[in-house]
């Protein structure tokens, strides 16, 4: 089923993800963005795990429940991120990062 | 635990009245004799509407193509809304005297306000409502309407 | 060229165009919505991994979820008409370098690196299988991270809550920054 | 209903003569058929003409039977705007932006004496506009204060009758005589 | 129900009514909206519509007739509908409108806060069933429907599905997001010609596709109804095809949520946020202990 | 209490203000200054307690611009008109009652409207029917040749 | 293999929506009326942002949904052991449910759940 | 600087303002209303009016006196005959005409009538603003029975027409009094179906209680009449308070509710309902012989003077006030309409509910927009 595709080619796809959610993570000054881009980190590195897996030890699950609890756990940190985004937002009515530094006595 | 027995409760009679409002719609639903929807276009043979109901204002004419009016004008003074305009003219009867009488009566449906006025108020009865109602037109101009129809007289006896 | 093959640079092809325009769009809202679709072919690629478990889960809490959060915020905190201003081109350049640099190394790297293909047979993952390791409490059981993700979701809840609750912005915090 | 029992057939006569192609007469059929089976009202009512709109939507008269089944309160999704009602001049410029919003192909039905002349305010009023075709072009035109809902559905079997006749060109001819330039 | 007809001179009773509605929608003009996103304002439709789309694929409409039978078959619908959503706030947020935005953002609570009813009232059954794949939940209700077999916990299960998938269709009392009577049409109030048609169709793909996994899941799909020991009775019901049974429960199921709509009162929002986490959501997790209860006593039929 | 009672109370409060008897209620006519003052007084005597104002109306006299108030009492279901008037057609100007009725507020509005009456300590006196740019229809002499249309 | 399947329908919905679009597009009527294009306001030029004011309630519910379908993805995989696995399963989901119901009673008790 | 502009820009100064209006479905017309949101929550309501301001108190200003019962037919058109019967009432005071016993009975059964119909579109459209289609079919249906007998025996359905000056118009139809005692049996079996429609539904419950309380000094204050009146303790019956045409020989209660909140408001019109179909049985075995109009002089002219007439519509106390120079035309009309005073006082009690609360307070207002506007 997975004939035909290294295990490379998965690799390769989540390091062009991983690097472009470091763009993001650094060129971005908006908040959510940000949290986008951490996103996106998380994700390529979930899609490393389970490549590992089916490639290297099909007959284990350990990827796939890394992958699941990681899922979670992002789950519950946007969920906390974006409170505290809000937060800040009804603050200073803006989430730049700049912005929200400057007001920061 | 009192408050968990309300909330149980609230619950209960809450999708009881819920459920009594069904009851009502459902019952509708498997009674289609309830159904009152008129078919107009089709039952348009069979549909008469009340002798009262005010359709347009016309003016009768007898089988001898004459009507009652007599080009007074009371109806045009007594219409709130310039509805109605008689145009009327100078005729010689037959003893010879010179007579006002009318030669168009100018009806404007498209303004018409139904309210009776002239109808109540004419003295010799020359107008009348009758109960069509189809009336929708492409043309505003068709609208206006002259009731009296084309080399009508005036009828015998009305003064 | 299998079907699984095109389907894997569709895949590929969609979560890498994206993910960088993801992070490049100048629209708040649009940056969300390439997400989203970077997400959706993550779970697309899942499933093509016969992870479909996985995969359901990642549209239900990835794409269903976490970008609906963000959708939200996007909503509540930005306009239509907002763009965003571009952070300073030297900036831009220099984290595009340092991005373009990581990946490349990253990708020699992994390229160079010969793996060694197992040669185990793949096992079949079903929902069973999954559901008696998560609650298991043997050596490769999961039972204690799934507790733990509880008490997680609890603490993540309760700290939403706390911060979400504290409140509108103070009226009198403003005059002061006045009088500085 | 037969052809001969309907009033007004020659102003129809006159907008079939006009721009009729063989080619595409079958497309506009089929076209016209989607379209006058499924007029949907923009909700619009001013005065006593919208009650008898709403009675015409009810139980007794249903409306819905021809197709009329949706009212909807976005004027991008509806197709004919029924003038029920008074429009002043306060109200006009409303009107007629209620009626550019609307999305092609749109139909208007002057419903009741106040929307074809001013009905009851045309004498002596100042603030009443003298026929909302003075705002935006009519096509059909129900007399009566309030018309009965039967009258109302005969004004719309009329408008469906209109609807049969146009064609894809005669319609791209109304429109750009009535859009701003 | 409402003493009245209903649309009957299209075609014969009216049937082609719908087509006649499609043919106008599909000439109909296409309005940009100034200030608009475009790019977002016209992706809406097609989530919306792809949303559906994928779900339907799930669905088991008769034995062996379904796309894609996987073994997680309900979490896969509950997923894929989920991406809805997206579509509609996307619409509500582009559109430049404030009624827009107002009622995307009323739907996008409402219908996630209701997901959870569906997915733990579903749970309820798997529970039973012991599987997520839609083929095999409908093979296990062979010797009985689920509503049957789950005792009240499965008849409570029922009547939240029914209310939360209601709600998530955007149907009945909970149509908040195109309130007529407070946002004219919600979130796609802007939206002209076929693009509207699109969230009409999805809203109506929408609700076919809960009424037929409330069919599957609670009243055994493709399943003919068979009582007992009742020989006789049971060829009867095997007689009608299988595709029939499924498609009448399907109506069945959407014929009850008409009758909410036509006969409730819509909600407030809060009071609809209240209903749900205050009422649903915690009857629901005690009714999943209950019935996890009962399969460990091995109560159910 | 009956007219002659509150016609002595009226005269008490507002000496200068004329009384008439009208065919249904008794109505006083005063200045404009000493309206506010009476109107307020009536509302507030405990024998008075006129608390509901259930017509106010502009009138245009040919000469004068005036303002009728109709009260009445819920308590002892008395009722009384009063009656200002300006002979400044320029700017007219009264004062406001609306914070001893509130419904005033809408039918001062509506009496700006029609007439052009300004009032003194109205809330938010706008045009209530019309844009800024017509006249004052009910005014006698206002006049409107495009739009009206006479027999 | 079903996950084609899956592509397909995605196709197939998108190429459905995409082909009518450009159908309609092309033969629907259109107009050149700036007016139309204007944002529709009860036949009102809008006033001010078309913006929603920030509203707590809104996010507070997303935040609550996101947690609770954490929880409820996590469960069904439970739900469909719970058959085989008996009484250990019972009592782990008990542990699970109770940590998450002492959450949704905070939130309750908090005034969470009330919109504002 | 920076700092500045940003604490200009917070939130807290920005007005989220939401136009309903004029042309929106809950609006009932063209009223419209500018509704500033925080949030869903209202801060404040701004009604704009005069969308349908035809100008009518001065059109009355240059016609006769028969000639204005046509515009006040158009005015509250729900309760065309009640405003008529104010104006007659009014020119038949000051022309001290003596009314017979038939006029003043017929005409408080179609007042009644009148008064049972507008309840009864209310009760649809109020279900409607709410959301529960069913409402609107099940009231106009019931309505539409209301209206056939105004049309067998006025020629109208809504705009009657029916009073004139002196009297009548036509007399009643034959049919008229047993077509009215089988609505009158028919109606008695309906309306408790409307209550489990609607009035006892949980939903309905919690959508109306609370919601937009009105308080009886408020309520005197801004001169809040009619069921909306009642409804918040003011006792403000014209039919009981000052008795016109047959009102004083039947007996029926006022309605009295203390709650002022929607759901007293919606309570206080179903009442009201009961005790107009009782006024009707009363009287309607007992209408008197005589004429159906007394004979008046072809053009009227009322004495110089001023005449106030107030009559209790189905909204609330309608008041006439007639300034007469003695000339046929009057030289002052001023209509004191109901509603004009019942919208005031939206901005009052809609403040700080919801904006879905809103539509139902304005539902429960039972606003008619061009009797505002006039």
């Amino acid at each position: 089923m997975n004939s035909g595709i290294p295990l490379q080619y998965f690799l390769v796809l989540a390091s062009i993800m991983f690097f472009a959610g470091v763009y993001g993570f650094l060129t971005r000054r908006n908040l959510i963005t940000i949290l986008m881009s951490v996103e996106l980190i998380l994700n390529s590195v979930n899609i490393n795990f389970l490549a590992f897996n089916r490639y290297l030890y099909p007959h284990k699950l350990e990827g796939m429940f890394f992958s699941i609890f990681i899922i979670a756990v992002a789950a519950s940190e946007a969920a906390v991120a974006i409170a505290i985004i809000i937060n800040i937002y009804r603050r200073f009515t803006t989430i730049n990062v700049e912005d929200v530094n400057e007001m920061k006595y | 635990m009192r408050s968990i027995i309300n909330y149980l409760k609230e619950i209960i009679f809450g999708v009881w009245s819920l459920l009594k409002g069904m009851k009502v719609t459902g019952s509708y639903f498997f009674r289609p004799g309830t159904i009152i929807t008129q078919k107009y276009p089709s039952n348009r043979k069979d549909l008469v509407m009340f002798e009262r109901f005010k359709g347009e204002v016309v003016m009768p004419h007898n089988e001898k193509n004459e009507h009652k009016c007599t080009g007074c004008g009371i109806c045009e003074l007594n219409c709130p809304n310039g509805t109605i305009e008689i145009i009327s003219k100078t005729i010689v009867t037959e003893d010879g005297k010179k007579k006002r009488a009318i030669d168009k009566h100018i009806y404007r449906l498209s303004m018409c306000t139904f309210c009776a006025l002239c109808v109540k108020t004419c003295p010799s009865n020359a107008l009348a409502f009758s109960q069509k109602f189809e009336h929708a037109v492409f043309n505003r101009a068709l609208l206006i309407k002259q009731l009296n129809k084309p080399g009508s007289q005036l009828m015998k006896g009305v003064e | 060229m299998a079907s699984n093959q095109i389907m894997f640079i569709l895949f590929a092809a969609m979560i890498v165009v994206f993910s960088i325009l993801t992070v490049t769009t100048r629209k708040i809202l649009r940056a969300a919505t390439y997400l989203l679709f970077v997400l959706v072919s993550t779970s697309g690629l899942y499933f093509m991994l016969n992870y479909q478990f996985l995969a359901a889960v990642q549209l239900t809490l990835y794409a269903g979820g976490i970008v609906v959060l963000i959708i939200f915020s996007i909503l509540l905190t930005s306009h239509i008409s907002q763009n965003f201003e571009s952070s300073g081109w030297k900036k831009n350049i220099f984290s595009a370098l340092a991005a373009i640099i990581g990946a490349i190394l990253s990708i020699v790297t992994i390229l160079d690196y010969s793996f060694s293909a197992t040669t185990q047979a793949a096992q079949e993952v079903d929902m069973r299988l999954i559901g008696k390791s998560l609650l298991s409490v043997e050596y490769d059981g999961y039972v204690l991270p799934f507790e733990v993700i509880s008490v997680l979701l609890l603490a993540a809840m309760v700290a939403a809550i706390v911060i979400a609750k504290k409140g509108a912005p103070k009226k009198t915090v403003l005059p002061n920054l006045n009088q500085e | 209903m037969k052809r001969e029992e309907f009033e007004d057939n020659e102003s129809l006569d006159l907008l079939n003569a006009s721009g009729t192609n063989i080619l595409l007469t079958t497309i506009d059929d089929v076209i016209n058929w989607g379209r006058k089976n499924s007029l949907w009202p923009l909700t619009f009512a001013t005065r006593c003409c919208g009650i008898e709109m709403m009675a015409a939507g009810a139980a007794r008269h249903d409306f819905a039977r021809f197709g009329m089944e949706v009212y909807r309160a976005s004027p991008r999704q509806a197709d004919v705007i029924v003038v029920a009602g008074t429009i002043v001049h306060k109200m006009a410029p409303v009107l007629k932006r209620l009626y550019d919003e609307m999305s092609e192909p749109k139909y208007v039905v002057a419903m009741g004496a106040c929307a074809i002349s001013g009905g009851p305010f045309f004498l002596n009023s100042y603030s009443v506009v003298k026929g909302v075709e003075h705002v935006i072009p009519v096509d059909v035109y129900v007399p009566g204060c309030p018309p009965r809902p039967e009258a109302l559905l005969y004004g719309m079997l009329q408008l469906q009758r209109l609807i049969e006749t146009q064609t894809i060109k005669s319609r791209k001819a109304r429109n750009e005589s009535h859009d701003y330039k | 129900m409402q003493n009245r007809l209903g649309p009957n001179r299209v075609g014969p009773f009216g049937i082609f009514q719908t087509i006649a509605d499609l043919f106008k929608l599909l000439f109909k003009e296409l309005i940009p909206i100034k200030d608009a996103d475009s790019f977002l304002f016209n992706l809406a439709p097609f989530i919306v519509i792809i949303a559906s789309f994928m779900a339907i694929a799930a669905i088991p409409f008769a034995k062996g007739l379904h796309a894609i039978d996987l073994n997680i078959g309900v979490l896969y619908v509950i997923a894929v509908s989920a991406m809805g959503v997206i579509g509609v706030l996307l619409a509500g947020w582009s559109s430049n409108n404030k009624y827009s935005l107002i009622g995307a953002m009323r739907s996008g609570a409402q219908i996630v806060s209701y997901e959870l009813s569906v997915g733990l009232a579903l749970i309820t059954i798997v529970i039973m069933a012991g599987s997520m794949q839609l083929s095999v939940i409908v093979e296990a209700q062979r010797d009985g429907w689920f509503i049957f077999k789950g005792h009240i916990p499965a008849f409570i299960a029922f009547v939240i599905f029914l209310i939360s998938s209601t709600a998530e269709t955007n149907r009945g009392p909970f149509d908040l997001a195109e309130a007529e009577s407070e946002l004219t049409a919600g979130y796609h109030t802007e939206y002209s010609g076929i693009k509207f048609a699109f969230f009409f169709l999805a809203e109506y793909i929408n609700m076919f596709i809960v009424a037929s996994i409330a069919a599957t899941v609670f009243l055994g799909g493709w399943m003919p109804f068979h009582v007992g020991h009742w020989g006789g009775f049971n060829q009867v019901m095997d007689f009608i095809p299988p595709f029939i049974w499924y498609i009448g429960k399907t109506f069945f199921v959407i014929f009850l949520m008409m009758w909410f709509k036509w006969t409730f009162p819509r909600l407030r929002i809060d009071q609809l946020l209240t209903l749900e986490w205050k009422y649903l959501l915690p009857i629901n997790l005690v009714n999943v202990l209950i019935m996890a209860f009962i399969v460990l006593m091995g109560w159910h039929f | 209490m009956d007219k002659i009672q509150l016609g002595e109370l009226i005269k008490s409060i507002a000496p200068e203000a004329e009384l008439k008897e009208g065919n249904q209620f008794l109505e006083a006519t005063v200045p404009p200054s000493s309206l506010y003052q009476l109107a307020k007084q009536l509302r507030e005597k405990e024998e008075a307690q006129f608390d509901f104002l259930f017509c106010l109306s502009g009138v245009d006299y040919g000469s004068d611009l005036g303002v009728v108030y109709h009260l009445r009492s819920t308590l002892f279901d008395h009722a009384v008109v009063l009656k200002t008037r300006t002979s400044d057609r320029e700017h007219p100007q009264l004062d406001s009652v609306t914070d001893i009725w509130q419904t005033a507020e809408f039918h001062e509005r509506e009496v700006f409207d029609l007439l052009g009456i300004k009032f003194k300590n109205h809330p938010d006196l706008r045009r209530l029917f019309l844009d800024n740019s017509w006249g004052f229809p009910l005014r006698k002499d206002y006049v409107d040749d495009i739009n009206i249309v006479t027999k | 293999m079903n996950n084609e399947w899956l592509i397909l329908f995605f196709l197939v919905g998108a190429s459905f929506v995409g082909l009518v679009l450009i159908f309609s597009g092309i033969v629907a009527p259109k107009s050149t009326n700036p007016q139309k294009f204007e944002p529709y306001e009860c036949g009102i030029p809008t006033e001010g942002v078309t913006w929603l004011q920030f509203n707590v309630g809104y996010y507070l519910f997303a935040i609550l949904f996101l947690v609770f379908d954490v929880e409820t993805v996590l469960v069904f995989p439970w739900a469909v052991v719970m058959k085989e696995t008996g009484l250990a399963a019972f009592i782990e989901i008990l542990i699970f449910f109770f940590i998450l119901g002492l959450g949704l009673i905070y939130a309750w008790k908090k005034h969470a759940l009330i919109w504002e | 600087m920076q700092e500045k502009e940003i604490i200009t820009s917070t939130d807290e100064q920005q007005e989220y303002v939401i136009n309903m209006g004029p042309q929106h479905p809950s609006t009932h017309g063209v009223l419209r209303l500018l509704v500033s949101l925080k949030g869903e929550k209202v801060k404040s309501v701004q009604p704009h009016i005069g969308y349908i301001h035809s100008g009518i108190e001065k059109m009355c200003e240059s016609i006769t006196y028969p000639q204005i019962i046509h515009l006040t037919d158009r005015m509250d058109y729900i309760s065309a005959h009640i405003n008529n019967e104010a104006v007659c009432l009014n020119v038949e005071k000051a022309l001290e005409v003596d009314i017979p016993d038939r006029i003043k009975v017929i005409r408080t059964i179609m007042s009644e009538l009148t008064r049972l119909q507008s309840h009864q579109l209310w009760w649809a459209c109020f279900g409607m603003d709410l959301g529960g289609l069913t409402c609107f079919f099940y009231g106009l249906r019931d309505r539409e029975k209301i209206l056939d007998i105004f049309e067998e025996t006025c020629g109208g359905r809504m705009i009657l027409s029916y009073n004139c000056p002196g009297g009548l118009m036509y007399d009643i139809h034959p049919n008229f009094q047993k077509r009215v005692k089988e609505f009158i049996k028919y109606f008695r079996k309906i309306l408790p179906e409307y209550d489990q429609l609607l009035t006892g539904n949980v939903i309905f419950h919690e959508r109306s209680k609370g919601i937009g309380k009105l308080t009886k000094e408020d309520a005197i204050s801004f001169g809040v009449t009619g069921p909306t009146g009642r409804a918040s303790g003011f006792s403000c019956d014209v039919r009981k308070h000052e008795p016109y045409s047959a009102y004083d020989r039947v007996q029926f209660k006022e309605i009295l509710h203390t709650e002022g909140d929607t759901f007293a408001r919606y309570v206080a019109r179903i009442d009201e309902m009961w005790e107009s179909m009782n006024i009707i049985e009363q009287l309607i075995d007992n209408i008197p012989e005589g004429p159906f109009a007394v004979k008046m002089k072809p053009i009227i002219k009322l004495p110089e003077g001023e005449y106030y007439q107030r009559v209790e519509t189905a909204r609330g106390e309608l008041g006439v006030y007639i300034i007469s120079d003695g000339n046929k035309n009057p030289y002052r009309v001023k209509f004191r309409s109901p509603n004009f005073s019942n919208l005031s006082v939206l901005n009052h009690i809609a403040s700080g509910f919801k904006i879905a609360d809103l539509v139902a307070i304005g539902g429960s207002l039972d606003l008619i927009i061009p009797d505002i506007d006039r």
